[in-house]
């Protein structure tokens, strides 16, 4: 069985990267796409080919099924890996590559379809004698109906958008007055972000945990499951802190829900790389809440303590390729820890922040991983997703991981736009965090309304200002670097200064 | 020198005079003798007695971020003395994102309540409400519908409504 | 038991950096000592505080005892750490920390002692039933004897510095008539570099490999083993290619020489991390050849296989915590292969290249890591070993490892001085190497006489240079950048070209 | 513009004409018409035909190095046309590496067999011996014990021996 000899990724950051990178240490040539502002991308400079497609908005861009189509066509690509977000979860476009004799690296279309709808796949799993959480997946759409089925289901509620993901188009309802603006709310959300306003209601869980199971499947019936990872902690129901194992793992309860997990994917004859997302309850009853039928942002986690590359072992699948990695013979060892390093303020309600990215400098060290897709001088735009790296560490165990990802992050450099950082180390640093005392709760019992520093700015912070600004008084001179070349496309160098 | 750095809405005034790598940062009535050396560009070692400050900073006209103990500070340095700007307070209109207006809800000379729904912004797939912040009548409304906004421009004017005396 | 405060790092480059990692994720406060032309290393800006040490001849700074115990006290360090080279295998030096009060975090002097004499050591490897190699390990030093002894055991020949290691004072003759002529020299090189001019000599064996186990030894008798690393690509007798597990390892190997290894260290009552070096012939029989007390270049690639921080047991050992580590739980997995970067020519007889780091870009992504104790700007000198970094990649299996590394090189930009970097990637493309078909001979037998380029500049590179030179025409108006601030320490910025 | 580089003692005489991005680049009677950017400073992508050339560029005075594909060459920008400088040849006794003479063995008026030790110099705790390339008598030593010597320089000057008629 040959691998593919030239894939093209129909994504953009660190995902891009990751698996451009992927490609190319197996050999196979890679090809970027890129929207305008993505032209001096990492992802657009270490590949082998690029093709641009145009205008930055989504539609016109990583999410244009035609444009990326041709795009593959026109260079000769024998697949496309659409990474996760944009297309990686469109039936239609997995059906578009398949007409068009291109492989889609990931799961069938009638597969992504049936998965995609979160309703029908609930009923799939109850057939498949997995538990499934109480609620609503009915088709009766009309905010009267939904009305009604919520207030039968009960409060606190969750109003999710059935095509989505990624917390868009989900809202939960702690009571009945707020129920319809609700349901209307997810609804455009679910229009804007899917082209699709369906939704669906759901018991909420107390103390909820949310853990789920990564599945490789291929083509040939074999079916492994790569152990737990646990979610929990999110904010704006986004994932913001991964680890792996969960902190409430037993063993004979990651083997029930592993098995149910490749019970799951068996039941819908899954292929490639998938995760099946469980609500663990405070009794450690689980639920199986969705299947994601694509690479995970969070897989660089199981691949720490499973040495396994999941990224590779998607092209080897898509490829046709025996898997050749045993159950009995996967291993768990040690602890793995993911941050999600976002360009958003948490002082400001989790806003995303906008700007060019003044400096970046990265931790480095041991069992460090960094998975990023901007660099320094980029500019950070409202047209895509803020995220702008992961930050995975691994260490022998729980504590020594979340020592490595404390100093890790305190010595994470990124100035120009307001990141996350400071706020994900104090939640490493709280004493419910360390005891792995978390639910999807944690961010909100926690961290309500919390700010960077309540007393202002730092003595020390004022003092190097001014010392600074001290050293540089020379305003006037001040010049932008610019190249010699007028036709260099290079922007965003920052400041150098002139001297004598 | 006199520098002036914004923060959070608060001004701080700064006094720093240099004799070589020596610098003598006077504020808040204490003056803080310190050795400071720009180890690459943006990256201070600053030693204060037996302390070591180590932080990296970076500029863009003004504004100027400070990452220092694994927090970053955005500041602002500023040519005004002794004034404080105040921020973002009770009945600010402004658009706390840049995105694109996707709903109007309201329309001149309507009398809305605290709470209401004036405008919907979109950004980055994430929907961001603009509410009324008291009972009022509306004044003026500066987008609409797949308008572009940016970050800090006003949305929406209302004329408060009188308490009733 | 409670872990160091405060530990001095009594070395430089990436050894240090790898150790002030470990110990500030730990919490320890680290205190760094340099050399004058060191004072901006990465060592020296990460570590918590500094000692300047003065001039940088080695014994003027990194060799010198009483300055670095001077140092220790100064800043109030209860233990010290000394890396590899340097101090780490200086009794004298050990000696000294533990008259001041201060815990050396390695073996015990006089175990240092004990194996820093490399016929003692033989010795005492004889009576624990470790097998070693025929040779001469006398007392008796003058140039007749030795030739006399030498002539006795027989050609090829090894003679070796008593107290060496790294190549220095080591010699092969491969005849009678150059005998003399390479115990002169190998006298002159071990006097200088070790302070002590004794030698040894050996049988050279045939089709050698040289495969080795990393041992972890509590102070309370407990010690295990971290299985094999295979280090027979050499140059010049210096290991440039590690990798783990060794492509010539058996199961039942394995376990024998795991146990004399462990047999090795119980026989001398050997404590913190240390090396057990074999050498393995072309029938897979292993002899004792030395035991390095201290932590080795080469520990990265253990730590990949085996998910175990060896530096950070070294300094729970130190403190005298117990092992928690058991010999039937640690397990092997995957494969990884590590690269030395030194700033030398292979064209040229791997002499080594002096010069300002003008660029560095470092091959990043998952399973990469990079041990590094140098950035842009810094100058390389002749005072210190010219190892610039160390690149380490984990792979499912061997095959990929290689493909990762082989990408990984490639990719690795250093601009100043010359590297090694094109010839380890050619060794790595090999196709010996690719079988596992090694032996300490590989570099003599496969790169003798090797270039980069037989044919000249390539095209590529000449279009490239043309088009550069031809975008920055304005050679005039060139000015270095300089700091506005006149104090500023910083040095060797690159040159920045200013445009209108 | 014509532009010559050196790179291990062989001269090359390309010129290069630019309109925009795109640039004509001529060397060994080829023309290569060829697209490029300048990514980041340094960092060129050039596109020849249907083929993309990536390289990294670092220049310091007339010397470049140039990453493209793995390789690394260092090459000289010259201003000579056409001339070829001879490299390293039989005879040549500059020193292979900057370091310390830690012995001289011979002196001045010494009669020398091709492969005598001549002189040992110490770089990074290894030795260099520097041998006589053939017979011959010393002219000249040029340093002494313990003093520093550069990469390149001379260390030794030998008149050779006459061959016998």
């Amino acid at each position: 069985m040959k691998l593919f000899s030239k894939v093209l990724i129909a994504n953009r950051g660190e995902i891009a990267v990751r698996i451009i990178k992927a490609c190319q240490e197996m050999r196979i040539k890679t090809v970027a796409v890129y929207s305008d502002v993505d032209s001096k991308a990492p992802h657009v400079q270490i590949a082998d080919e690029t093709v641009n497609l145009g205008d930055p908005t989504p539609s016109e861009s990583y999410l244009n099924i035609s444009k990326i189509i041709d795009a593959a066509e026109s260079v000769g690509a024998e697949a496309i890996h659409p990474g996760y977000g944009f297309l990686a979860e469109n039936p239609d476009f997995a059906q578009a590559c398949e007409d068009s004799g291109i492989k889609f690296i990931g799961a069938k279309p009638e597969v992504i379809a049936l998965m995609g709808d979160k309703i029908k796949a609930k009923k799939t799993m109850e057939k498949a004698d997995v538990p499934v959480i109480p609620g609503y997946h009915g088709l009766r759409q009309d905010i009267s109906t939904l009305v009604k089925e919520g207030k039968k289901i009960g409060f606190p509620l969750l109003v999710k958008a059935t095509a989505g993901g990624g917390g868009k188009g989900m809202k939960i309802v702690h009571s009945e007055e707020y129920l319809e603006e609700a349901i209307e709310s997810a609804k455009r959300e679910a229009k804007s972000a899917f082209g699709n306003d369906s939704i669906f209601l759901e018991k909420y869980l107390d103390r909820p945990r949310h853990i789920e199971f990564q599945i490789l499947a291929d083509e040939h019936g074999n079916i492994v499951h790569l152990f737990e990872r646990e979610c929990s902690i999110q904010r704006r129901h986004q994932k913001i802190i991964e680890e792996t194992p969960s902190p409430v793992m037993t063993p004979e309860l990651r083997d029930r829900m592993g098995r149910a997990a490749v019970a799951a994917a068996k039941a819908v004859g899954y292929t490639n790389a998938g995760t099946i997302e469980f609500m663990v309850d405070g009794d450690l009853n689980f639920y199986f809440m969705e299947m994601n039928t694509r690479l995970q942002v969070e897989h660089p986690i199981t691949e720490a303590t499973t040495g396994i590359d999941i990224a590779k072992w998607q092209l080897r699948i898509a490829a046709g390729m025996e898997l050749t990695l045993k159950q009995h013979e996967l291993t768990q060892r040690g602890h793995a820890i993911e941050c999600r390093i976002y360009a958003e303020d948490p002082s400001n309600g989790f806003l995303p922040s906008i700007g060019v990215l003044e400096k970046i400098e990265v931790p480095t060290g041991p069992n460090i991983r960094n998975d990023t897709g901007v660099e320094t001088g980029m500019e950070i735009t409202s047209y895509y997703d803020p995220l702008l790296s992961k930050l995975i560490v691994y260490g022998e165990n729980r504590d020594d991981a979340i020592d490595k990802m404390i100093w890790a992050l305190s010595r994470y450099v990124v100035l120009g736009v307001t990141t996350n950082i400071p706020f994900l180390r104090k939640v490493l640093e709280h004493k419910a965090f360390r005891k792995g005392d978390i639910t999807t709760h944690f961010i909100e019992n926690h961290f309500k309304n919390w700010t960077l520093s309540k007393d202002g700015l730092p003595v020390d912070a004022l003092i190097a200002l001014a010392v600074y600004d001290s050293m540089h008084p020379g305003r006037e001179e001040v010049v932008r670097y610019k190249e010699a070349d007028p036709h260099s496309p290079w922007r965003h160098a920052g400041r150098w200064r002139i001297g004598v | 020198m006199f520098i002036n750095y914004e923060h959070n809405s608060h001004v701080y005034n700064i006094e720093v005079e240099r004799k070589k790598n020596q610098y003598f940062v006077t504020y808040n009535n204490n003056i803080y003798t310190v050795e400071a050396h720009e180890i690459k560009p943006g990256y201070l070692k600053i030693r204060l007695g037996d302390r070591i400050i180590k932080c990296v900073i970076s500029e863009n006209g003004d504004n100027r971020f400070v990452f220092i103990d694994g927090d970053v500070f955005r500041v602002k340095r500023i040519q005004l003395t002794g004034m404080k700007k105040s921020s973002r307070k009770e009945g600010d209109l402004t658009s706390p994102i840049s995105g694109r207006v996707v709903r109007v809800k309201t329309k001149k000379g309507d009398i809305v309540k605290k709470g209401d729904v004036l405008m919907v912004i979109e950004s980055m797939k994430m929907e961001y409400l603009i509410r009324a912040p008291y009972d009022g009548r509306i004044k003026r409304i500066n987008f609409r519908e797949n308008d572009q906004i940016d970050m800090g421009e006003i949305t929406v004017e209302i004329e408060k409504k009188r308490k009733k005396q």
